[in-house]
């Protein structure tokens, strides 16, 4: 590309943590109007990169050169002043303002001095509406759902009037009509001449979207291109440092639905749950050894279901049985100790105790098994965690490592080994993949399957589709809090699914019936 | 690979280098602050002068070892200095005979330290019952307690000071074992050492500093949370009260009005410096026991240098900040 | 209130500009007490010695207690103005901040006693805007401290070193007593010396923590003197711990007259102890009903006080009546 | 790809549809809760108020003048103490600061008020600005960087006049007679002394701050999320500079309102004026974990917790004069007060857990 063509030009660039080095030798080069991916596998270093150019981080080397001048951004602030404006990785905004406060925090509109909360209501309302979003923005953002939040942290990124627009991970909690919603917004934004930084694990998305990619292996730039140029299997090669051949693909994920089969022992029934205006009348059924899908839009009720059901949240009417006995659990711990799990959608929120060590957030839920009259057995403790460590290949400088320091996608990895190593019976997983590397993701769906296969239950909350088609030996689909379909392996299909999740009402002879 | 295991290693060292750095910071300025006393002050280093400076210390470190434990839970325990008052005035009244009307002063010794023990730990659980059930942030729901506990324990006596040198418990608590060890300061040690121990082996340390770092997710992880504040709570009520005891032992006085006054914020400065963390999800036991030996060594060196009361209030407050900010930074 | 009461003022006064003295009427009923704060066996002594006169003299009383805040005592007078009592008596937290309030209650028609602590006589006067002031001398109290640590140490001609525990910093006993008691000492006998000066805050505990770490620093001093009876209490439990023997090799002398302090002068392990008489009450309520006969009084009604010691027999025999 | 591929049927369900027209009234409700818990307190007051008019003879404009002007000094400090704890920060040193102000005041009070008034609340200013750097970019925790400072202005304050409890204005100043001024004379009677229009003139001011400027929004922000408000470009080390400074120079004003009550300054007042001032923005309904505040509900709870101390004298004084009342002696005050304070606190937390349950 041509020089003066260059927007964003970031070169040689390292950084180092106390514990570990993230990047060692990273460059980007993004062009005006170019939507540019960044990938690489967990903890390479994309969301680092991103830090040290908008000045979170300071960079222990390498140049930055940002529209033909060499910069160094000291704080978020000024990089925004100079015209990049970010999506941070995990959704950073302010849960008690409202939605039009979150969009406009730092460039407010004035009349006579005095804020002007017409017009930003307006305004907000306006930006929304583009994102297909018709929500009240006079409402605090903790009212709305993780992906509404994910949408509104978009709205506030596109809203400036920025060169260069960051996203880290945008997609990883939406659903498939916001995504391309914002892929619509992302056009029109590079036919404004703004150019993107893209953030993604799924591969469909960057096909779909970018124009040129950055690979990045642990902290170095190992591959710069245009995307035409080259085939999804050497990307993935790529990424993970390893050649053509070990890098195998069949289907869209690594699930094959036939290595398991529903047993008949039912052991988990849930029907009839309501809870608030979240749940309406939702029903789910596991057997032992099957994964069963949970589908729904962005908002069903699908991780409310898997909360009550787990004892997270009270419900108001409806039964759970578990083994054929009715159960009321009062608390996650009952859940627990009935043998079930529940890896949570929000990992900051719902997951990491982030001051505490890799060791002990993997084992913190197994403790009662690993004391002796209150005593952690400390040499058990460590067996299991290098064991899941090594299983599910977690990038850390170690298990005493603090886990806010993983990057988020060995974060998750361990959240997940929390729930495993208690070998529980029934598994509840929410969204378990979201911001998983290709790589470890197929690993996690591996892993999923051969317990599934040696007679776990799993319930399974995706949105991504192919991994509940692929992976679901039944699957329910719910609507507005309300169970709208129950197919069985042979009626899983994509258009079958997408039609439940619109017009629930017509499931009627689509599956085995509510 | 090798590349990765080389980075590794080097990562390991690096980190426990860190680790002493973040551990042993407040040590480390206890240190200099004891060789400034050595070179500066007579007679620092005798054996009185230690056991002195520990026997002072007690009352604040009691506490501050609770107030450890609910710092790391993310919370305060602004009501302790209250509990301290109430549990002095409860003893006075039931070994006097003024309450049960026990008239044998040393049965009476023997039923009022445990029924004031009690009341405090109740008092603690009722502060964990506000913060978990009703959802009270601790420093309110623990403000409350401090304003009415000590109003109850003024008003149950109107306010009115005791004095009693001759009690058992005093002559007990305040005397030496073997000559030259204050008994005082074995409770001490002893209070200390098993909380220490506490903080290390067991699983309610990791479900207390779980429930400290990211309260939602440690309940969904199966950490019972509330019944661990309530516990934390109480353990910071019942020291409260253990240090109560210290105190009117010391005193030979209860004071409804007085004592215990002022002490939380003493108990607070002392885990700060020691290096906890206020937000929660940290604690170090060693370091608030440091850390308060630090805070009363700088008293007891300005007493024994002879400067005036504010020129000694501002050189405390100075330090104060200025130990904190070191140990942020060794964390940064 | 009612505002019945409030007319037993003298007729001629108009409430919001008088300038002169108010004289009570002969049907007195309500007094108001605004007390500075509870915190001690001295204050409670006091108190209860005021409400105990009241009751005997036949009056109502309303009290207040200002937990040694002078706003909060400031605002207490002007509630209890607003209250409009017969007579209202002032035991001020500090000199200055309730003067203002004394005259406040002197416009306001209400007759003022100020009780104990003085206020500044430059911003309200006795005679003027109150009618007198009860209690004891404070500065004479150190006087009489230093004279009997003088005595106590071999007479004006000896050389020794002695330390000082103030009060609470900035309080008036303290400022006044270690006023009283420097000058005593610096003209009667120089060849004393004070090599340390630290405040104990009034508080027993506070003082033990003190003389310790002063004992250590000082081995060899000869006396001490503490501004009250607690912090001298705590000085001697420091002092026998250190292996010292109070009352042999350091004489402690200290002011108030509590019981215990007078027990250890009776023991012989503290050398005197200067009385501060808390209870003022029958003193204050004779002051009243002479005022309200009429008579002239003084602008001081000076409440003696004493010292008491081992050697004289004046301690055990006033140990019985020890506060 | 048919992940991408957009179905028009999906999209057509992100339209808005009657589920959002319902999501209108329901949106109302969560602000029916934030009014009912901030004016449960308003009611409080009407009511304590009402009472006490009903009940109490003395209970005229002089009482509700004298309540109002010696909680002035409070509803200040507490007016600060709202920013500051909507940062999720805490200011203990407040009260030094005060008293430090009411010692500079009365020092410097012979070149005449303004200068006086000045010259404290830069003092004030001083020390604020010390706390903001402090806990702004040394990131020492506010709850020790203004513990220290409270000692660290005690011992300045006590220095400045050696030791000496209180130093008087100077008495021939012009501070004496301004210090007087009242308001509306003439049209009101009696005349409203100046404490109190300064009183309200500076909440309406807090109320505009919060709601209207970019710094009020500021504060909200950081106090709901730091680490968003960072990434976010917010300015956080600066705002929470000022508003440290905020607390500070408000707490040099009030030095200027103690000296003119005190006749002069004092070095030793203001002790537990934190925990006062705490209680009262806790009454107002602000959250003390940041985020979420009401400068109004501050004044009330202020105007609250002062008029409930109020009561206690009024009812003394009505069974002396009456009988039939109740007596309390003074340290009946404190358990009045805790109680009080823990009954309005739990009826905030249920009408929060009624408010989260509804807003579902
Ligand atoms: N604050 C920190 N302290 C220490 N190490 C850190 C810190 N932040 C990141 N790291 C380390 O830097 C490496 C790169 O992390 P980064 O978050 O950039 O990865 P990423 O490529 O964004 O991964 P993901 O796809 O999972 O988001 C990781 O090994 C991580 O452990
Ligand atoms: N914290 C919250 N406060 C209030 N309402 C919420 C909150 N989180 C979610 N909701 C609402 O509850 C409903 C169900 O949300 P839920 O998260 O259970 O849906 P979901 O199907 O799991 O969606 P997703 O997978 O995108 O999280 C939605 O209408 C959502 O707006
Ligand atoms: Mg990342
Ligand atoms: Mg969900």
């Amino acid at each position: 590309m041509e020089e003066n063509n260059v927007l964003l030009h970031m070169e040689h660039i390292t950084k180092r943590f106390t514990g570990s080095v993230a990047l060692s030798d990273a460059s980007i080069r993004v062009a005006r109007g170019d939507v540019h991916a960044l990938i690489g596998e967990n903890g390479a270093g994309k969301s680092t990169l991103i830090k040290v150019l908008t000045g979170v981080y300071r960079s222990d080397g390498g140049t930055i050169l940002f529209d033909g001048q060499p910069v160094a951004f000291q704080s978020p602030q000024q990089a925004q002043h100079h015209g990049i404006s970010t999506i941070y990785q995990e959704v950073n905004l302010v849960p008690y303002r409202s939605v039009t406060e979150n969009i406009f925090l730092g460039r407010e509109l004035f009349r006579w001095g005095l804020l002007d909360w017409r017009k930003m209501n307006t305004e907000a309302s306006t930006l929304l509406k583009r994102l297909h979003l018709s929500i009240d923005a006079t409402k605090s953002l903790n009212t709305y759902n993780i992906a509404t939040q994910q949408m509104v942290a978009i709205a506030r990124a596109i809203s400036f009037k920025s060169k260069l627009v960051i996203m880290d991970e945008p997609t990883s909690s939406l659903n498939d009509d916001e995504v391309a919603t914002l892929f619509a917004v992302i056009r029109q934004l590079k036919a404004e001449g703004v150019s993107i930084i893209f953030v993604s694990h799924r591969l469909d998305e960057l096909y779909a979207i970018c124009d040129s990619i950055t690979v990045l292996r642990d902290g170095v730039t190992v591959d710069a291109r245009p995307i035409a140029s080259i085939s999804k299997l050497e990307l993935v090669s790529k990424m993970l440092g390893k050649d053509l051949g070990s890098v195998q693909q069949s289907g869209q994920t690594s699930f094959d639905a036939s290595r398991h089969h529903a047993q008949q022992e039912v052991l988990l029934d849930a029907v009839g749950l309501r809870q608030g205006r979240k749940l309406q009348n939702a029903s789910v059924k596991v057997h032992a050894g099957e994964i069963v899908g949970l589908a729904g839009l962005l908002g069903s009720g699908r991780s409310e279901v898997a909360r009550t059901v787990f004892g997270a949240d009270p419900i108001e009417a409806g039964k759970i049985t578990i083994d054929g006995k009715e159960v009321h659990f009062r608390a996650p711990i009952d859940a627990i100790r009935a043998g079930i799990g529940l890896c949570s959608e929000d990992r900051k929120i719902d997951g990491i105790i982030p001051d505490l060590s890799v060791r002990e957030n993997l084992t913190l839920a197994a403790l009662p098994t690993l004391t002796r009259s209150g005593i952690v057995d400390r040499k058990k403790q460590e067996q299991i965690v290098d064991r899941f460590i090594q299983r599910l290949g977690v990038k850390t400088a170690g298990p005493e490592q603090k886990i806010r320091e993983l990057s988020g996608g060995n974060q998750q990895k361990v959240l997940l080994a929390r729930w495993l190593c208690l070998n529980p019976r029934l598994l509840l997983l929410d969204e378990p993949t979201r911001g998983i590397d290709v790589g470890a993701k197929s690993e996690i769906q591996k892993l999923v399957e051969e317990l599934a296969e040696s007679g776990m239950g799993v319930l399974l909350i995706s949105s991504e589709l192919e991994e509940i088609i692929e992976g679901s030996d039944h699957v329910a689909v719910l609507r507005d809090g309300v169970t709208v379909a129950e197919l069985s392996r042979a009626d899983i299909s994509q258009n079958v699914i997408m039609a439940a999740m619109a017009h629930g009402e017509e499931q009627s002879g689509t599956g085995e019936g509510a | 690979m090798i590349r990765l295991e080389q980075r590794l290693t080097m990562l390991k060292e690096l980190r426990s280098l860190r680790n002493i750095g973040q551990d042993y910071g407040a040590l480390i300025a206890l240190v200099a602050l004891i060789i400034f006393n050595i070179i500066f002050t007579r007679q620092f280093n005798s054996w009185i002068s230690i056991t002195d400076l520990l026997v002072h210390v007690t009352p604040t470190l009691i506490l501050g070892v609770g107030m450890t434990l609910v710092i790391a839970t993310g919370g305060i325990d602004i009501s302790v200095g209250s509990i301290m008052g109430l549990t002095g005035i409860l003893t006075y009244l039931i070994f006097s005979g003024k309450l049960f009307g026990i008239q044998n002063i040393v049965l009476g010794t023997a039923v009022a330290m445990p029924i004031a023990l009690v009341v405090a730990t109740l008092i603690g659980a009722f502060n964990g019952l506000l913060v978990t059930r009703f959802k009270v942030q601790p420093i309110v729901a623990t403000l409350i307690t401090l304003i009415t506990i000590r109003g109850v324990a003024e008003v149950t006596v109107n306010g009115f000071q005791f004095a009693f040198l001759s009690a058992p418990i005093v002559s007990w608590l305040s005397g030496n074992l073997f000559g030259f060890l204050p008994r005082q300061v074995i409770l001490m040690a002893v209070i200390v050492a098993i909380f220490a121990w506490l903080m290390r082996a067991t699983a309610f340390s990791r479900y207390l500093l779980a429930a400290g770092g990211n309260q939602s997710a440690a309940r969904l992880a199966g950490v019972p949370v509330n019944r661990i504040l309530i516990i934390v709570y109480a353990i910071s009520g019942l020291l409260a009260g253990i240090a109560g005891l210290a105190y009117i032992a010391f005193d030979s006085a209860a004071n409804p009005v007085t004592d215990g006054l002022g002490k939380e914020l003493d108990a607070i400065a002392a885990v700060a410096v020691g290096g906890t963390r206020l937000t929660g999800g940290h604690a170090t036991i060693m370091g608030t026991v440091v850390g308060a030996i630090f805070i009363q060594l700088i008293r007891q060196t300005l007493v024994a240098l002879n400067v005036p009361n504010d020129i000694a209030s501002i050189i405390i407050g100075m330090l104060i900040v200025l130990a904190v900010f070191l140990q942020r930074q060794r964390k940064a | 209130g009612s505002g019945g009461n409030s007319a037993s003022s003298s007729s001629s006064c108009v409430p919001g500009s008088n300038t002169k003295l108010v004289k009570p009427s002969s049907t007195v009923h309500k007094v108001a007490w605004s007390q500075n704060a509870l915190d001690g066996a001295w204050r409670f002594a006091e108190e209860a010695s005021i409400a105990d006169a009241a009751k005997a003299h036949g009056y109502q009383l309303l009290k207040t207690n200002a937990n040694n805040s002078d706003v909060q005592q400031v605002q207490d007078i002007q509630n209890l103005i607003n209250d409009h009592p017969d007579v209202l008596l002032v035991d001020p937290h500090t000199e200055d901040a309730e003067a203002a309030q004394v005259a406040a209650a002197r416009k306001a028609c209400i007759p003022v006693i100020v009780v104990d602590r003085d206020v500044n006589e430059q911003l309200a006067s006795p005679g003027r805007d109150f009618a007198t002031f009860v209690g004891g001398d404070f500065k004479k109290e150190g006087a009489l401290a230093a004279d009997a640590l003088i005595e106590a140490l071999g007479g004006p001609s000896a050389k020794a070193t002695i330390v000082e525990l103030d009060g609470t910093t900035g309080s008036s006993p303290a400022i006044l007593r270690g006023g009283g008691f420097n000058g005593e000492l610096s003209t009667k006998a120089p060849g004393i010396r004070i090599v340390a000066e630290q405040t104990a805050d009034f508080n027993r505990a506070t003082g033990q923590q003190v003389m310790a770490t002063l004992i250590q620093q000082y081995p060899d001093i000869k006396g001490v003197f503490a501004h009250n009876d607690e912090m001298a209490i705590g000085a001697i439990t420091a002092l026998k711990a250190a292996g010292k023997h109070p009352g042999q090799d350091i004489k402690v002398v200290s002011i108030d007259g509590t019981k215990d302090a007078v027990n250890l002068v009776v023991s012989g392990e503290e050398y005197a102890v200067v009385e501060c008489n808390p209870r003022l009450g029958p003193l204050v309520f004779d002051t009243l009903d002479k005022f309200v006969k009429g008579d002239d009084l003084p602008a001081w009604v000076v409440q003696p006080d004493r010292v008491f010691k081992k050697a004289d027999g004046t301690a055990a025999a006033y140990l019985p009546n020890a506060f | 790809m048919p992940k991408v591929s957009s179905q028009p049927g999906i999209a057509a369900l992100a339209e808005p549809s009657e589920a959002t027209t319902r999501v209108g009234i329901k949106e109302r409700l969560p602000r029916v809760g934030d009014f009912v818990r901030q004016q449960g307190a308003l009611m409080a007051l009407i009511i304590v108020v009402t009472f006490s008019f009903l009940r109490y003879d003395n209970f005229n404009t002089i009482t509700i003048y004298s309540v109002l002007n010696f909680n002035a000094q409070f509803g200040l400090i507490a007016l600060g103490m709202t920013f500051v704890i909507m940062t999720g920060g805490i200011d203990l040193s407040v009260g030094g600061i005060a008293a430090l102000a009411s010692v500079v005041a009365a020092l410097t009070s012979s070149h005449g008020f303004f200068y006086a008034l000045f010259a404290a609340v830069i003092a004030g200013t001083l020390v604020g600005i010390v706390n903001g750097i402090v806990v702004a970019w040394m990131r020492v925790p506010p709850f020790i960087a203004t513990l220290a400072t409270l000692y660290i202005v005690r011992g300045v304050a006590l220095r400045l006049i050696n030791d000496a409890a209180s130093v008087n204005l100077d008495q021939k100043s012009d501070f004496i007679t301004v210090a007087g001024t009242t308001v509306g004379d003439g049209f009101l009677n009696p005349p409203v002394p100046f404490p109190i229009p300064l009183l309200l003139v500076t909440f309406l001011i807090g109320i505009l701050v919060l709601r209207y400027t970019r710094f009020g929004r500021y504060v909200l922000a950081i106090g709901g999320n730091p680490e968003a408000a960072q990434l976010m470009g917010l300015p956080v080390k600066r705002t929470l500079f000022w508003v440290y400074t905020l607390s500070g120079a408000l707490a040099g004003l009030v030095g200027v309102l103690l000296a003119i009550n005190l006749n002069g300054g004092s070095a030793t007042e203001g002790n537990g004026w934190e925990l006062i001032a705490i209680a009262a923005v806790v009454v107002g309904g602000t959250l003390l974990t940041g985020g979420v505040g009401s400068v109004f509900g501050t004044l009330v709870g202020v105007l609250l917790l002062g008029t409930i101390v109020e009561i206690l004298q009024l009812e003394n004084n009505y069974t002396l004069d009456h009988g039939g009342g109740l007596y309390l002696n003074s340290f009946w005050q404190n358990v009045i007060r805790g109680i009080f304070l823990l009954i309005v606190v739990l009826l905030q937390s249920r009408l929060q857990q009624k408010r989260a349950r509804q807003s579902t």
